[in-house]
């Protein structure tokens, strides 16, 4: 059951992504992706991270594409251009097939440790995703958030600064 | 609940991040003052910049010999993050000195320029002093979203747009490589903690066996190859150096190169010492590629800000020496080497910024000619500064390739030191030419345009100072960089 | 005791600054030339105390730290000083000959635009200069290596409105940084070698002490010391990075006089016998020196027959003389090198201010006359004699000194040489006949110049004949000095054979300290049979006086009592002497062999990097064709996609090496 | 049984599509959206691994990693518009000032 929904989602997922370089118009490619997103949402589901999927729906799906779409509009460019592509299509299929290849011997060919740590799929259960997620960040990981923060503030200055119209 | 809060401070400690969040701090303030301020006005800002670095710079230096961890082991203020921080200080302070007259000249006098060269700078410390993966990554996204902006800062300017585009997508583009070598790593050692890597990667029986450690490890590492330029990630470098602001590419040749200095460092010879022959030849490989590359394509370059760029490449090189050697000699020599090369890159700059024209269309050699004679401080200046960047005694640049070359002539790789000795020798040939045209052409213009910024001149004194004194006097410097090996 | 050594550089420095930052204010040219004069006269005080203590001293070696330098961990590099009989010597010969070429230069250089600039760069190079000879270690002593390069570069190019001038300038700075290369190539590989067994140093001293733990005749110190060589032949214009010099005669002539025959071209020969212990491990590397030497004293002078511009006749003269100390190097005779070294930098000094006296005084003259002749072709002068009688005096005695005709002061040193590439365990016959044969030339052309110059028929423009005027007393004191010094200075260094009064080989156990072990250790010498024979030392040293002679008569029969020989010469071998006159194309062949496709990988790498290995990779051996074929669309790049291709190229080919390889 | 390798092999699909996108497409908002793709590929390993190995530091590094792409986004974005409003395009093709 559970195989058969991983490779159901998966085929989605690879199929969708795939639309997005391939889409003439951006909008569309945007609409893939989204698509993509939900997809790697349901993993998540999968691997018991119900508030990582919540986030990725949200944030993803929702602020960035959002914006992205907003973007397209904005610039209102649809699908101008001759061409989509660039020169050395062929190559950049080579290469990617290539490091796919040799993405796929390390993965196969490697071990990821096998060290299994206290959270569990029981610990989810009766904690909540969100409550161990919320502890981690604020106990541990409470630096990082904290640069997070300045990030997201640099972004929001950039952001005005370089598309105000006049100095 | 108390008992999460409770918890939660006691991994904090403050003294590990102090310089960074009076960094931050001042660069909040800056951007409220900003806003009370007339358009047009950003003098205030840029001094009170500079005294907020000057305070993070005696915050930093009151630190030495004080090792501070906190935040569950997620940083670390040790000599070698205080020696990085101060070394991207300076390249800030030297840049905003620059700054001033430059954004007035070129129409942009926007305040918020130096909030955000101070944010780069706090992202360039967190680099320096993160021992958690998690706090290098982000920041180095605090300080690669800083340099997207400040690339692209000029916003009228096609130059200045693609350059930031530029960077920004091969920027964003390696991110994706280096996330994917974390991910790696974590999935092999199941922490990102530097040091628990280390230990988990040495109590693995069969780790050399194991194909994703070694996949972690280079992709992990070409996060930071992009960010200091070294082939063949280095093809954003002529580019965005070319089109972004003048003091902007002399802070980004410095600054942030030693930040990523600083966090590849800390990450291969802490976390990856087990992996030590095999990164130890790839730096090797690199090293020479990056080296020559720089130095042959500069050869080509008509355009001095470019040129300046394809050195800048050849110079990553040279510190990549110290990488391959990986000992003590080759490490502190990488610390020493960008200390010099932050004040006699940005010097050289510097001098850049006041000769050009307004839109900085009067960079090429031809523009130069002349300038020996019509300008005789900015000749001199910049004549120091190249013979640092030939790497001649008795400057700094010669006692810092030494310095480097020593390390690896200790780990036996005669063959790289030989060269790496052949790519000066290569270099001389660009760097002479600037020289030529300075003082044996005839002046095609009367550079009767430069104005002798005060800030500016001031911002070239200290690096010419910092030139000669590392290169008569480094000894006690070369001792705190020895003493800034973790 | 000796603790003043510092103040020997420090005045040259002082001077330096001095006029190179207030020299412009200052305008007048007494100041700003006696500045620089009382500058290096001040260091020539110091070197004479020093010196003279040292000849009193029973203890020869002597550091002076004046603080550290660099430390990194391995190695303390330290700001010190090393005064031995060798480096005492070399001061000597610096701040003196300097200290008279400064003088002159007032003279010369009066009414110059940039006065002062040419005289900060000249205190500049003295410093640089003492620098090289006093550092106590190899760092030290490149900071000095490299900064009379640029100190030369600069005062080549001191005319830079002259094309010429610049190009000269840009050739030897290139052309010396090839041999920085094979200096810092040797210096690191010497610096591992030792390393490698236990002794990080860069200090002279402790290398001698510590020779010892590289194989002797091994193939690494057989490289470390052929890389210094090689950092030696750029730096004295030897075979094959000679062509420099004579360009360089583009400078002022003082310059010439100073860096380009005095000092700086010997600093290589004085490198190699400070690391004589080093160099006499490798008889390879020895026979490798000996052999250059010879090949360039040979092709030198023969250069030096067909030269019409006076300096350049010089210039290939000194390429020559150079040879000769090189060979001398190369057969062990390291005492009879740097003697040569020392009656060169007089009689040659000598030369040239005399032919800067020349030029000064033709320059003079077609100035009074509103001409444009070049001054410095001896075909335009000729009978100057009359007009110039001390200047002809003082290079009739520098012509004699290095014709090597007896008890002038080349007569010692060169016969020297001569005798130990004749008898030396390191010698060879073939090289005593290729410098016998040299000697002989040198006479030749040597004293073609003197009567091209000074004696015949004046072929002066009339109109400028009658305003040749002998030249002011800064100029003529300096060569008349000089003259006596060439004339004099070699009884310093009598040999054994011809010792009636038995006063000694004063030059010789002055410099044994230096050479002595070396020679002990690695039997390097004249061999008990023929150092006591006193005949065949006398018979050799009669052979080569008559050489000499039989040179100086041919250039008197030729350019003397029949004028009409050299056309007739030309005429009968008209390629042989074009090419003799074309410097037999070397210049060319550099153009072509090296130059032009340097800069063809620098347009390859730039643009074929960009090009050919972004596209022609990335698009697969299929598209190759097609991609030639429009080749031209693709001749473009500061595409993104190009940036990103590379990058994903790197992380494959790097990640796919390691997991398949 | 669903392991592991399976979501890290899936993501290295995602991926290399992903760069495969940001090395063909001219649109440069495209191409950004491929970036994202690769990001969030990345993001599949980390959880993935994180649930793999029961810990959580996985999880928190995605949740970083995606306030970084929100960052990225807005100035990009902005980069864009800025260029846009210069050049009147949003294809890479188009800025070529600076090569050589």
């Amino acid at each position: 059951m559970e195989a058969m929904l991983f490779y159901l989602v998966a085929l989605v997922s690879v199929i969708s992504a795939f639309f997005v370089t391939k889409c003439r118009n951006p909008i569309n490619s945007a609409l893939c992706l989204v698509t993509t997103f939900l997809c790697l949402a349901v993993f998540y589901v999968m691997l018991q991270a119900p508030f990582m999927a919540a986030i990725q729906i949200m944030v993803y799906a929702g602020a960035i594409m959002v914006l992205i779409i907003f973007v397209i509009m904005l610039l209102n460019i649809g699908s101008v251009g001759k061409s989509r592509y660039t020169h050395g299509v062929a190559g950049a299929i080579v290469l990617s097939f290539l490091s796919f290849i040799v993405a796929a011997k390390f993965i196969a060919g490697g071990t990821v440790s096998k060290a299994v740590g206290d959270i569990s799929a029981e610990v989810v259960q009766s904690y909540g995703h969100t409550e161990l997620i919320g502890k981690a960040m604020f106990t541990e990981f409470l630096l990082p958030f904290e640069i997070a923060s300045i990030l997201l503030l640099v972004a929001i200055v950039g952001a005005v600064i370089l598309s105000k119209r006049k100095v | 609940m108390e008992n999460l809060a409770q918890i939660a401070m006691e991994s904090v400690n403050f003294q590990a991040i102090m310089p960074s969040l009076v960094l931050c701090c001042f660069g909040m303030v800056l951007l409220l003052v900003s806003v009370f301020l007339e358009r047009g006005r950003t003098a205030p800002i840029c001094w009170l910049s500079i005294i907020g670095l000057v305070v993070t710079g005696i915050i930093s230096i009151n630190g030495w010999n004080d090792p501070q961890a906190g935040f569950a082991g997620g940083v670390v203020l040790d000599n070698f993050a205080t020696f990085f921080n101060l070394t991207c200080l300076i390249a800030a302070g030297l840049t905003i000195l620059m700054s001033d007259s430059y954004l007035h000249r070129e129409g942009y006098p926007v305040a918020e320029y130096y909030p955000l060269i101070l944010f780069t700078t706090a992202g360039a410390m967190w680099m320096a002093s993160g021992t958690d993966l998690m706090t290098i990554f982000l920041g180095l996204e605090v300080l690669s979203v800083s340099l997207y902006v400040l690339a692209g800062f000029f916003r009228g300017q096609l130059r200045s747009n693609e350059a930031g585009l530029k960077y920004f997508f091969l920027g964003a583009f390696s991110t994706g490589f280096m996330l994917y070598g974390v991910a790696l790593l974590y999935g092999v050692t199941g922490t990102t903690k530097v040091a628990g890597i280390a230990e988990a990667i040495r109590l693995m029986p069969d780790a050399s066996s194991n194909p994703m450690i070694i996949a972690g490890a280079i992709l992990l590492s070409i996060g930071f190859l992009f960010k200091i330029g070294a082939a063949p990630f280095h093809m954003w470098t002529p580019d965005v150096y070319q089109g972004a602001p003048t003091p902007i590419t002399a802070f980004m040749s410095a600054g942030p190169k030693a930040a990523a200095f600083a966090a590849f460092m800390r990450v291969t010879y802490i976390s990856l010492d087990s992996l030590q022959v095999d990164m130890s030849a790839m730096f090797w490989v690199l090293a020479v590629l990056t080296m020559t590359i720089g130095n042959f394509v500069a050869i080509a370059q008509k355009d001095v800000k470019r040129m300046l760029a394809f050195s800048s490449i050849s110079h990553a090189g040279y510190a990549l020496v110290g990488m391959v050697a990986w000992n003590e000699v080759g490490f502190s020599g990488i610390l020493f080497y960008m200390l010099v090369y932050t004040f006699m890159n940005i010097g050289a700059f510097a001098v850049l910024v006041l000769i050009g024209k307004q839109g900085e269309d009067n960079l090429t050699l031809d523009g130069m000619a002349g300038l020996g004679y019509k300008r005789p401080f900015l000749g001199v200046a910049m004549a120091i500064f190249l013979f640092s960047l030939m790497g001649l005694p008795p400057t700094a640049g010669f006692t810092g390739k030494f310095f480097i070359f020593a390390g690896a002539l200790k780990a036996g790789y005669v063959w790289l030191a030989i060269l790496g000795v052949l790519n000066s020798a290569v270099s001389l040939y660009y760097y002479l030419r600037v020289m030529v045209y300075m003082y044996f052409r005839d002046p095609v213009e009367d550079f009767s345009w430069v104005k002798m910024e005060m800030a500016t001149i001031v911002s070239i004194l200290i690096a010419i100072a910092g030139v000669l004194y590392l290169g008569v006097l480094p000894g006690p410097v070369m001792e705190l960089a020895k003493l800034s090996i973790f | 005791m000796y603790s003043n050594l510092w103040l020997i550089p420090f005045f040259p420095l002082v001077g330096s600054i001095i006029n190179g930052l207030f020299g412009k204010k200052i305008k007048n040219e007494k100041v700003i030339g006696g500045i620089a004069t009382i500058a290096i006269f001040l260091s020539f005080l110091v070197s004479c105390q020093n010196f003279f203590r040292l000849l009193g001293d029973t203890e020869k070696v002597h550091q002076q730290i004046l603080g550290s330098w660099m430390s990194i961990g391995i190695l303390n590099v330290e700001w010190g000083f090393l005064l031995d009989p060798l480096s005492a010597l070399m001061i000597m010969v610096v701040t003196g000959v300097g200290s008279l070429i400064h003088l002159y230069s007032i003279g010369y250089m009066h009414g110059e635009t940039g006065f002062y600039r040419f005289f900060s760069y000249l205190n500049l190079f003295c410093f640089s200069m003492l620098m090289l000879v006093l550092g106590n270690n190899a760092l030290v002593m490149f900071i000095g290596w490299e900064g009379v390069g640029l100190c030369s570069y600069l005062l080549i190019g001191y005319y830079f409105e002259k094309k010429s001038a610049g190009d000269a300038a840009k050739k030897a700075f290139v052309v010396n940084r090839i041999g920085d290369f094979g200096f810092l190539c040797g210096l690191f590989t010497l610096f591992w070698a030792l390393g490698s067994k236990g002794v990080w140093t860069l200090n002279f001293v402790e290398i001698s002490e510590n020779a010892h733990l590289l194989q002797s005749g091994g193939l690494l110190v057989t490289v470390v010391t052929l890389c210094f060589f090689l950092g030696a032949t750029g730096k004295s214009a030897q075979i094959p990075l000679y062509t420099w010099l004579p360009d360089a005669m583009e400078g002022p002539t003082p310059v010439s006089a100073l860096i380009h025959a005095a000092t700086m071209v010997t600093a290589g020969i004085y490198m190699i016998a400070r690391m004589n212990i080093l160099f006499a491990m490798s008889p390879t590397t020895m026979m490798v020196i000996a052999f250059v030497g010879a090949a360039t004293a040979l092709f030198a002078a023969s250069i030096g027959f067909a030269q019409n511009d006076i300096k350049r006749v010089l210039a290939y003269s000194t390429v020559s003389q150079l040879g000769f100390m090189f060979m001398a190097m190369g057969v062990g005779a390291f005492t009879a090198g740097i003697f040569h070294l020392m009656t060169h930098a007089f009689f040659k000094a000598c030369l040239f201010l005399g032919s800067g006296s020349v030029i000064h005084g033709m320059h003079h003259a077609y100035h009074h006359a509103h001409l444009h002749d070049d001054p410095q072709d001896m075909r335009n002068m000729g009978g100057l004699r009359k007009f110039m009688p001390i200047t002809w005096i003082t290079y009739l005695l520098s012509c004699l000194a290095i014709a090597g005709m007896p008890f002038f002061a080349g007569f010692f040193s060169k016969d020297e040489i001569l005798w130990w590439t004749f008898a030396s365990t390191r010698g060879s016959y073939l090289v005593w006949i290729i410098g016998t044969i040299a000697a002989c030339m040198t006479a030749f052309y040597m004293f073609r110049s003197l009567y091209m110059t000074f004696h015949g028929e004046q072929r002066t423009d009339v109109r400028a004949k009658d305003h040749i005027p002998e030249s002011p007393w800064v100029i003529t004191l300096p060569l008349i000095i000089l003259a006596g010094l060439a004339t004099i200075a070699g009884f310093i260094g009598i040999p054994h054979a011809i010792d009636v009064a038995h006063v000694g080989n004063g030059i010789a156990s002055f410099l044994d300290p230096v050479f002595g072990q070396a020679q002990q250790l690695h039997n390097i010498g004249i061999p008990e049979d023929l150092a006591h024979n006193v005949g065949l030392e006398i018979g050799l040293m009669c052979m080569s006086v008559v050489i000499g002679l039989i040179g100086i008569g041919g250039a008197y029969y030729m350019y003397m009592k029949k004028q009409e020989l050299p056309a007739k010469f030309t005429g009968a071998f008209p390629g042989l002497h074009k090419a003799v006159f074309n410097k037999w194309y070397i210049d060319e062949l550099y153009d072509f062999l090296f130059v032009n496709p340097c800069k063809k990988i620098g347009t390859f790498l730039w643009k074929g990097f960009d090009v050919c290995v972004v596209d022609g990779v990335v698009n697969g051996i299929g598209w190759v064709v097609k991609g030639l074929a429009s080749g031209l669309r693709y001749t473009q790049s500061g595409f993104l996609h190009n940036y990103a291709m590379i990058m994903v190229v790197g992380v494959v080919v790097i990640v796919g090496y390691y997991i398949f390889g | 049984m669903i392991s592991v390798y399976h979501y890290m092999i899936l993501s290295a699909i995602l991926f290399a599509i992903g760069s495969f996108g940001v090395l063909t497409r001219k649109n440069m908002i495209v191409i950004f959206m491929c970036i994202e793709l690769m990001l969030n590929s990345v993001n599949l390993t980390f959880i993935a691994l994180s649930r793999h190995l029961g810990n959580m530091d996985g999880q928190i590094f995605v949740f970083f990693v995606m306030t970084v792409a929100a960052a990225e986004a807005a100035v990009g974005l902005a980069l864009i518009i800025a260029f846009y409003r210069n050049k009147e395009s949003i294809e890479v093709d188009d800025f070529r000032l600076l090569k050589w």
